[in-house]
Formats: C-alpha cells, structure tokens, sequence
C-alpha cells in the first residue's frame, strides 16, 4: 500500500507533460463544456476536442449511430464548427481550463492539414492530433491513414508546420500497424496515438437496410479493447515515441490494462457516453489499483507487462 | 442541468401486452424534470446492451418519477425484467422540454405511446383545460384514460378499428375540429408526440392553419448529452442534436 | 407467411451444394462427435472439422482462452490428431452423417497443403478449407493470410492437386480484404470463407502477464460481427464466387444478417460454445423469418441489403 | 452424457461473506450427476458475460442440485444476483466423475471451496466412513461442517490461523496422519479439490506413499464439451482436456 496522496501520477509524453494519463478521446466529449455538469474538467490529463476541418462540416445523414454487441457503430461524418468557429466560440472556454487540450484536426489534402497546423500554432492549445484514420469520410481523394507513402508525407509535411507537439493516430484498419507507428516516428511524430475506430456494419433484417445512412461506420467500444491492446502492445515494441492507448476503455482495470501494454496516456471515448463520470471514476481507480499493488510512481507501470 | 444519479426500482409493473409503467425512486435528489425532458437509463449490470436508452418523463411524482415503456428490443425486453429493488444509474433530466406559450390555447396530440411525454404535459397544463387527441391502434392500446380523467382532461380519442371513440385517424379528427372551431384558429398552439407519419401529418397540418406546433422526436442515441453528434436530425438550421437541441422541435423547423 | 414445409433452403456454393445454410465453423465444433449429444448432425447444411495438419499438433501452452467484452480469444495452436489419426479416428463417423463433411487443413509450407489436399482427395469429403490465417501459430516461415503473393500461389499450387471443391478462408488482419477475395478467385478458390479470427490481446493486471500463454490470440464472438459483416458485403461486391460468412453469429438474426450481406452459406463458431444447440435453433430462426416475411427461397436474401 | 436444459432458481442464497449456495430445480428431467462432474450455467440474459461457468456438483436432491460458489470475478458476481425464480440455461453434467474403488478406504481432501464436490463425493460414500481432511483460512471459511456430521462423516479441520482445528496445513495434518497409520497405508485412495499448491502438496505426497489419488482441477473453459480444446492441462499423455478427461485427474499423470 501506498498512500494515495504519495502516488506521482505524472506522465511525460515527451515535450507534452500531463499531470495523470486520464485524457479524452477526439469526438466523444464535444468540446468539453458538455461534462462539465458531470465532472471537473481541470482534473482530466488532458482533454482532446472533436475532429476540426478548416470549414465548417454538415455531417453525414441519420441514422448516424447503433449499438453492436459491446459496442457500437458510428458515422458521424465529422460534423464540426470549422476552425475558425472553433478558436472562436469555443477556444476561450477551453483555454481557461486547468488541463492539456489537444485539437484534432483532418483535412481532404496535406494542404489543408498544413493550413490547420499552421494556423492552431500560437493559438494557446498544446498539442494537435492527426486525425488521418477516420473510416467515415471518403472523399475520392487520398487515403492517409492505411497508406504508408501517403501516412508519411503527411506527417513530414504538416511537422514543418508547427512547433506543437504533433500526434499522429493510428488506423486498426491496416496489416501492419507496426509499420505506422514505425512511420509516424520517422516522419517527427512526437507521439502516436491508438486506436481509431475498426470499420464495420450492420444490417437491420427487417428493413434490409443498412442500419447507418453512411451503410459503414467505425466500431467501437470494449468490444475492439482485445485489439487494441494488442496493437499498443505491438507499437510499444517498436518504437520509442511515446502512446496514447485507446479502444474500449470504460474502468480504471482496462487504462491500467492499456498502460501495462504500453501506453503513457489513456484516452477514453465511448465510455464517457455509458456513464459520463468515466474518465474522473477511473483515475480514481488507476490511484487505488497503484496504491494496492505498492507503485508510487505510474512510470513503473507503463509498458510493464510480462511479455 | 443532467445529473448522474442512482435510482432503485419502486415498481415496474405490466400495463398492457408489452408495455410496462416503472416508477423510479432517485436516491439523491434531482433537479425538476419537465414534460419533454428525457431521461438515461442503464438497463444492465454487464456490458450488454452498452448504451443507456432514452425514456420520457411521463409522470413526476414528487421526487420519483415514471417511466411509460414499451418493450421494442433488447434493451427494454431486458427492462421489464428488473424487479423492485433493483438499482440503475441514470442520467437527466436532460434535452428541451415543451415550450408553453401563455397567450395560446393548448392542443395535445398523442399518438400511441406519444402518450408518455404527452400525459406530463397535460398534467402540467390542465389548469389552463388543454383539449388532448389521442390515437392508437386499438382499444386495448389506449392508455392513461383515467388518469387523465383524473386530472381533468377528457381526450377525444380514435382507433384504427374503431375499437374505442371514432374508427379515424386522429389527425383527421383534429383536422375536422379545427375546420369546426375556425376562428380564432390562430390562438391555438400544437403538442404533440407519436410515431413519424402521425407527426408529418400534423406539421403539414400546422401549416396549413398556420399554427404554432411543438414535436417530440425520437432517434437513436448514445450519450443523450449532445457530445457524440450521433441522435441529429435534419431541420432548416441543420442537423440538429434530438438530445441537445430537442427533442422538442417546432413543426416548422424540421426536415422530414 | 409462407408455409414452412414449402421453404427452400438449399443453397449452392458452386460444385458444393448445401441442404441449407447452416454450417459450423472450423475449430469450435471438434470432430462433430461431440454435438451429436445435443442435436441431430444429419440436419446441418455442414459441418467443418477442426483445423487439420499432416502430423499431429501438440498445440500451445495453457491458458489458451480467456473471455472478453461480448468475445474471446483462443490460442489452440492448433492442437490436432494430424492427417492420418483425422482418417482414421474420425472420418468414419463423420462420412455415415447425412451432411456435408469439409475439411480445414493447414501447414506450414505450400508442399504441406499441397499433401494434405492430395490426401484428402477421394477419401470422401466434400470439400477442403484452407486456413491460411490463423494468427496463432508462428513458424518463422511464410505468412499466408496476410501476404498477397504467398496467398495466391499457395491457392494455385494447391488446386493443382484436387479436385474437391476449394475454400479459401480469409484472415480479417488485412487493409483491404477486397484483394484477397480477388486473388482467391483468380487463383482457383471455388468458395471464399471469412472472417477468421481477429488478432488480439489481453492482460491480467494483477499478475501484469498476458492472459494466454501464447500472449496473443484470435478474437471471435459477437464483439466482431460488425467487422465480419462488413468484409462479407466487401467480398460480395468484389468477387462472383460464393461466400461463406461467420464471424460472431449467435442467432437466427445474426446468420440472416450475414446472408443479406452476401454469404451463400454460414458458420457458427464461437456460439456452439454459448449453445450447444444454436446450429439448429439458428436453422430454425431463419426458417421462421423466411416464413414472416414471404420469402420461398433461400436465395432470394443473398446480398439483397439495399446497400 | 450432458444435456442442455433449463433450471429455475429455487434459492440462491448467501453462506458466508462472497459465498452462496444456488439450489437449481431442472425444468426437465436431467441424467443423475456423480461426485466431480460440473454443469456449465449461463450466467445472464444478455452477451455480457458471453461463455458459460463451470461449477461442481455439490449436492444432488432428487431431481434439483446445488453448487456452492464464490465470488471470483464480474460471472459469479452477477450470478449472485440472480433470485428464485430466475431461469438459467444449463448444460451438464459433464466431465469424468470421481473414480470409486471398492477395495481402497478413501480419504478426502479438500481446500477452501473444494469443499463443494468433495461433499458430494462424502455424501456418495458415507456408509464406507471415508476419513475427510479439510483446510481452510479462518474458521469462518469453514462450511458445510453440520451437514456432514448429519452425512456422519466427521471432518479434520485445520486452518491458517488456528481458529478452528489445528493451526496447520491440512497436508501435514495428513501426512501426519497417513504416518501414523503406516500399515497398510496403502489400503487408502486418495480424493482431493482444491487450490493448486495443495493439489501439488498432495501428489508428492500421494508418491511419496504410493498411494492412488484423484484430484479434480479447475480451468478456464469455453465450450465444457471438449471442443474447443481451450481448457487444456499437461499431462503425462500430452495436454488433456479438463473438461473431457477431467476435471478428476489421477495424482500421477498431472504435470504442474
Ligand atoms: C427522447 C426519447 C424519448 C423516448 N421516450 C420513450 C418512452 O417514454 N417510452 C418508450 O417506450 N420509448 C421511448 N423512447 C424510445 C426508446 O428509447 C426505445 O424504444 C429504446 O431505446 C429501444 O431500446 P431497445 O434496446 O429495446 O431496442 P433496440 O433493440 O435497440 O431497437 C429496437 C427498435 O427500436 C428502435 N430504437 C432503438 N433506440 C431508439 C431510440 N433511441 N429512439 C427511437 N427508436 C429507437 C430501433 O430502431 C429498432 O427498430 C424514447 C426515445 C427518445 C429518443
Ligand atoms: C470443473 C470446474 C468446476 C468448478 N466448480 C466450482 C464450484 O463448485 N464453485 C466455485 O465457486 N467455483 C467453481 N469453479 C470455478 C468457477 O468456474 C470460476 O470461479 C468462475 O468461472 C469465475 O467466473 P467469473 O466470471 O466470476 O470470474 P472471471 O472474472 O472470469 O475471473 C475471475 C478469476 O477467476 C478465475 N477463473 C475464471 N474462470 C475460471 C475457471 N473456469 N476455472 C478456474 N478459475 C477460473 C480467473 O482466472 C480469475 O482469476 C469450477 C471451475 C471448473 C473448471
Ligand atoms: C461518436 C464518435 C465520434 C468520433 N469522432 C472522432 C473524431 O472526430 N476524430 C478522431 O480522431 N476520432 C474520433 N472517434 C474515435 C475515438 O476518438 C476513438 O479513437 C475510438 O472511439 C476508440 O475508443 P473507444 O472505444 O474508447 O471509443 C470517434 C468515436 C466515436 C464513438
Ligand atoms: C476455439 C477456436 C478454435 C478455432 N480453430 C480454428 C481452426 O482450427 N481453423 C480455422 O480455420 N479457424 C479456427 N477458428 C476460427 C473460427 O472457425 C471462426 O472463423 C472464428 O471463430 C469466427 O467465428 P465466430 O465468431 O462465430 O467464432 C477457431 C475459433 C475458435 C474460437
Ligand atoms: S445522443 Fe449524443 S449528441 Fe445526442
Ligand atoms: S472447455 Fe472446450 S474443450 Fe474443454
């Protein structure tokens, strides 16, 4: 036992330093307002907000959601204030909180994500995440996050950019996700993130439709957590970067599950919506585990698995 | 304005075939809901079904409140089966609740189970007498009768099979009483609630008389907090979060 | 409605013609033996055996399962009783039922498969699988299942040496399944089978060791249904050559699901554990839709999602 | 042997602190269980937990059956939730039941829970007058003690902490005893459940003796049919299926 008041739940992601791994996953917590009635949001490790463009986006049709065993399926389409709306109406709010916040960006071309890196820098924000892996948008277009020649461009390009510490996160839709990760830290990615959503779909046997207007959509939620941990695992063993671990994380046993594979940081998404106190209830519980099992500093846990 | 709280099970009790009252007793206090507001309910103590589902305040009873479900799939198949006792995390009172306009004689409209959110209204309103069309199936479906009766409202009600009141469609029926009660036709203001083509119908019909109207509108959510963007709908403003911006919407303003 | 007795459930993959669609899937139905406590074999549209190797496999260290969020993983390691003990030990009983009798095979180089098949010819069975991604076992050798080259010639080599009718079963640990459906056809597969099983991991985080002896092991259950079905109606779209869907399939609900996605036919694995008796309570479900909604014949729902 | 079935839930009721005894009342008739075999029970109505858990026979009533069980993990938990009247799919009873040899005076051992198919076993034997030792950490851990001194079977107890029998390992208690009566040790056969490293103790000692013992082991299981080959154990054949050739293994051909 250790007292908890002792427990150094500091992580380093690199430049990027977190006073505790507890983070947000890019779309499930808004822009964060939102859960401020549930918990304080100056707790959190950091907060990463919904994916911006640099214009504002409709979205994709409804239905845009459905649950799948464990799990569930969306199409949201990256429906977002634009960047503009975004450092305008909800930016300032952000910037007053006792956290981290991390801006996830996506573009149609490197251009464009060159013009979000360039113009987030300076904007007070600590960190952008690319977000190169959403399975829900397909412009004919390139394809970055299953691409390695594209992937790494990408990075390359958009890291002359901005001084910020620059995240890339990882796509599950790939063979190798070694390769990425391997990629990501070649091309100046201070750190990777993973994972996005796994494609998916689901059929309504009734109607003979799609149960998503989009027909595919990402899964998510516990269901994809055996994936994911093995794939933080696989990045953990191949580069140095430092991780964000995610997919299926609802209690404090699945980040520590996460940070023992070999993630630095955790990020939760689809269990904010199941219960919206998740992410404060499972850095109380990553304390506790800590406290139980003796460890004063959370450094000891990460990557500390058996394998 | 939601919360996250823990409710114990007072009763969950058979109504008719498939569809059961649950009476919720917060074990801390809750802010007020008001009819139109929904609540979050985890069904299950496991994994499956994962997201909480969306139910109406039906009825608040100073401090508990109910819940009128109908069992539609998994998740509330799994519900009716909770017993007295039984805990669940809930979240809310949460979205928009009915605008009550004043000035405006109030008309609500309930289409099956649209009766739900519809009966908090009435409750709400019945000083002010509000006139209430009630449609269903058949007799056996029609619900709440004398609770309303109860509270002083007396609802004009139809059935497809003519089972109880008239063998209509209840948006005829009201059509017919406004075509009766012209003037000042202006002075009335629409709730209602019920399945889609019921209320496409209505909307058309508020146009037509040039009539104010609210409608509560259902659609598959996640988080119920108007974080995920997963439960919007098409209006003439956008897409708009049914857990966020409504679900109560004016007839006016969405895109069928 | 339509009367049950004047339902068609015949189903064609190609040569292979099935009573209905109802098969099992390889590894989680032993030899067939064991079932026959529970329902009648001879009402199968197929039963697929246990992975099968020229010798006998010892398989991998214990724990080789542990439950996950609406899943599991396996690491069998495809422990068997090798080709010759299959032969005799097993195919008697199995060639006296009335169904469909397939047998899975694996090796760990193209003359192994191409043995295998050779062997196989003419002993009776109705069909040959070949699992090329099983994502337990690590020889240092060639990848099959992920490599597209070693794919197709394996697929070629091998059906030079039989004349059986030829199922190749996809691996989900893919970017593009489309391709591997595409090369399955080109190189001589009369069927394609998918989803195997999805590569994942989990940690026990009181003993900081990975839950399965094997570290890794392949994730089947419910908690993948929305990937399977999305590569089913990928594949469907891609190849003309029939399909035979699994991935998760637990009810009646489910196998329809898959055949409106694409599958000719369809596999139960993991829900024989949950059910002894979900084959024939998955028969029939589908049966009973088929009823409800007006359908006479099986091979009106193949692919007909309006997607 | 086995059979999928259902069985309602005539009580589930707690022992002691994390321990319940279920009693199951099969809704058809089910093929008699012996000492050692387990069902598989479906544990909730939803996905979550997917697979089934195993449990040992503890008690066969006449039709109905008991398990007594912990609280290990989220399975157990939620099934100590479940109430009478509540309906489990079951399948079972499977696996190889205890080896009884006529001509061998067996002794019992049990450790902590695996006190649960050891009763079972007692009770089968009672009129041979089997010796049983059982362990256990803390006198309140200790179950079952009145119901086999009805069964006339009286226990040597030892615990950790010496609040109840000897302050001692039940496998010294044991061997002490087997050592005491040397001649003609071995007249006895050896029956044991427990945690590992008492099963480990009693092999060497069952050796060291060259006595017959039988121990019944746990492991993860999927299918309890001997299907998936998931729940294997090493042994002195090549790796065994705890479910098919288990879970009562002999002493000598476990390979720990
Ligand atoms: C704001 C709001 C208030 C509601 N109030 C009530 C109420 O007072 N009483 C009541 O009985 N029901 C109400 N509903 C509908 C209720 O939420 C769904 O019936 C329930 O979520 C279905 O869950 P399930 O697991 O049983 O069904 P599922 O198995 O998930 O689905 C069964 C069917 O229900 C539909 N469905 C699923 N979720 C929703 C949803 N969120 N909205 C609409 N349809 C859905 C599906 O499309 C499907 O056709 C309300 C929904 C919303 C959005
Ligand atoms: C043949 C057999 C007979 C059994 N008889 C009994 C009995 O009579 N009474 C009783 O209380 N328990 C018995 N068990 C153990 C019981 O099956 C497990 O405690 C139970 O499955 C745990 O489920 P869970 O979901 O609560 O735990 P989980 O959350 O799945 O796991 C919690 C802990 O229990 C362990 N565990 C999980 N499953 C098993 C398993 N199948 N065998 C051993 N350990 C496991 C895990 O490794 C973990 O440490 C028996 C097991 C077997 C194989
Ligand atoms: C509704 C929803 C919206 C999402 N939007 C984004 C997004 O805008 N950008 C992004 O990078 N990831 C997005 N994600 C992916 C999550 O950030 C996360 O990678 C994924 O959901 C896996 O974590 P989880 O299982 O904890 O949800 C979204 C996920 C969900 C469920
Ligand atoms: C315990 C177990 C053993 C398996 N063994 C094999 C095998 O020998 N050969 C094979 O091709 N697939 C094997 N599989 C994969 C299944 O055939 C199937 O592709 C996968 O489990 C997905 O289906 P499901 O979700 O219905 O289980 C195995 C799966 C499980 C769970
Ligand atoms: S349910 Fe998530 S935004 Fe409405
Ligand atoms: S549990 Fe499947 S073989 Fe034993």
């Amino acid at each position: 036992m250790v007292a908890k008041r002792t427990l150094n739940l500091n992580t380093g992601l690199g430049r990027l330093k977190l006073k505790n791994p507890v983070m947000t996953a890019s779309g499930t917590f808004g822009y964060g307002k939102e859960y401020s009635e549930f918990i304080d949001l100056n707790k959190l490790g950091a907060i990463v907000v919904k994916g911006i463009s640099l214009r504002p986006m409709k979205g994709n049709p409804e239905p845009r959601i459905c649950e799948t065993p464990c799990g569930m399926l969306n199409a949201i389409g990256l429906q977002n204030v634009g960047l503009k709306g975004f450092i305008k109406q909800q930016l300032p709010y952000l910037r007053k909180l006792e956290t981290k916040i991390i801006v996830n960006v996506l573009g149609n071309s490197i251009d464009e994500y060159c013009e979000l890196a360039e113009k987030l820098d300076g904007t007070g924000i600590n960190a952008i995440e690319l977000n190169v892996s959403c399975p829900n948008v397909k412009k004919g277009g390139i394809v970055f996050g299953t691409d390695p020649k594209n992937f790494g461009e990408l990075i390359k390009c958009v890291r002359r950019k901005t001084t910020l510490p620059l995240i890339s996160k990882l796509s599950p839709n790939v063979t190798d996700i070694k390769l990425f990760a391997r990629i990501a830290e070649d091309s100046g990615s201070d750190i990777i993130s993973l994972i996005n959503t796994i494609t998916g779909m689901s059929i309504d046997i009734k109607t003979r439709k799609p149960r998503l207007a989009n027909i595919t959509g990402g899964l998510s939620g516990p269901a994809i957590r055996p994936v994911a941990v093995r794939m933080v695992r696989e990045c953990y063993k191949t580069v140095r970067i430092p991780i964000i671990g995610m997919g299926g994380i609802i209690s404090a046993e699945d980040a520590v599950e996460f940070i023992l594979a070999g993630a630095s940081a955790v990020a939760v998404g689809t269990g904010n919506f199941i219960n919206p106190g998740a992410t404060i209830d499972i850095l109380k519980g990553i304390k506790s585990y800590m406290s139980e099992e003796g460890i004063s500093s959370l450094k000891e846990l990460i990557g500390a698995a058996q394998c | 304005m939601g919360k996250l709280f823990k409710a114990s099970i007072r009763e969950n009790g058979l109504v008719i075939k498939n569809h059961y009252l649950l009476t919720l007793h917060p074990i801390e206090k809750i802010p007020k809901p008001e009819p139109g507001n929904f609540f979050m309910l985890s069904i299950s103590d496991g994994l499956d079904p994962l997201l909480k589902r969306p139910f109406s305040l039906h009825r608040w009873l100073d401090g508990d409140f109910q819940i009128l479900y109908r069992v539609a799939g998994k998740g509330t198949e799994l519900l009716s089966r909770r017993r007295t006792g039984d805990v669940l995390d809930v979240v809310g009172p949460l979205g928009k609740s009915f605008t009550v306009n004043k000035q405006n004689k109030p008309i609500l409209v309930a289409g099956g189970l649209g009766i739900a959110p519809i009966f908090a209204l009435a409750e709400k309103l019945k000083k002010r007498q509000p006139a209430l069309f009630y449609g269903a199936r058949t007799k056996k479906e029609v619900l709440c009768i004398d609770e309303l009766k109860t509270l002083g409202v007396d609802p004009i009600v139809s059935t497809d099979d003519g089972t109880f009141g008239a063998k209509d469609n209840i948006i005829n029926v009201l059509t017919k009483y406004l075509a009766r009660h012209k003037s000042p036709v202006s002075n009335y203001c629409l709730y209602a609630c019920g399945p889609k083509p019921m209320l496409v119908a209505l909307s058309n019909l508020a146009k037509k008389f040039r009539l104010k109207g609210y409608i509560a509108l259902e659609q598959y959510m996640a988080c119920g907090l108007g974080t995920c963007l997963g439960c919007v709908i098409n209006t003439t403003r956008g897409y708009k979060r049914v857990c966020k911006e409504g679900p109560v919407f004016s007839t006016d303003e969405v895109i069928w």
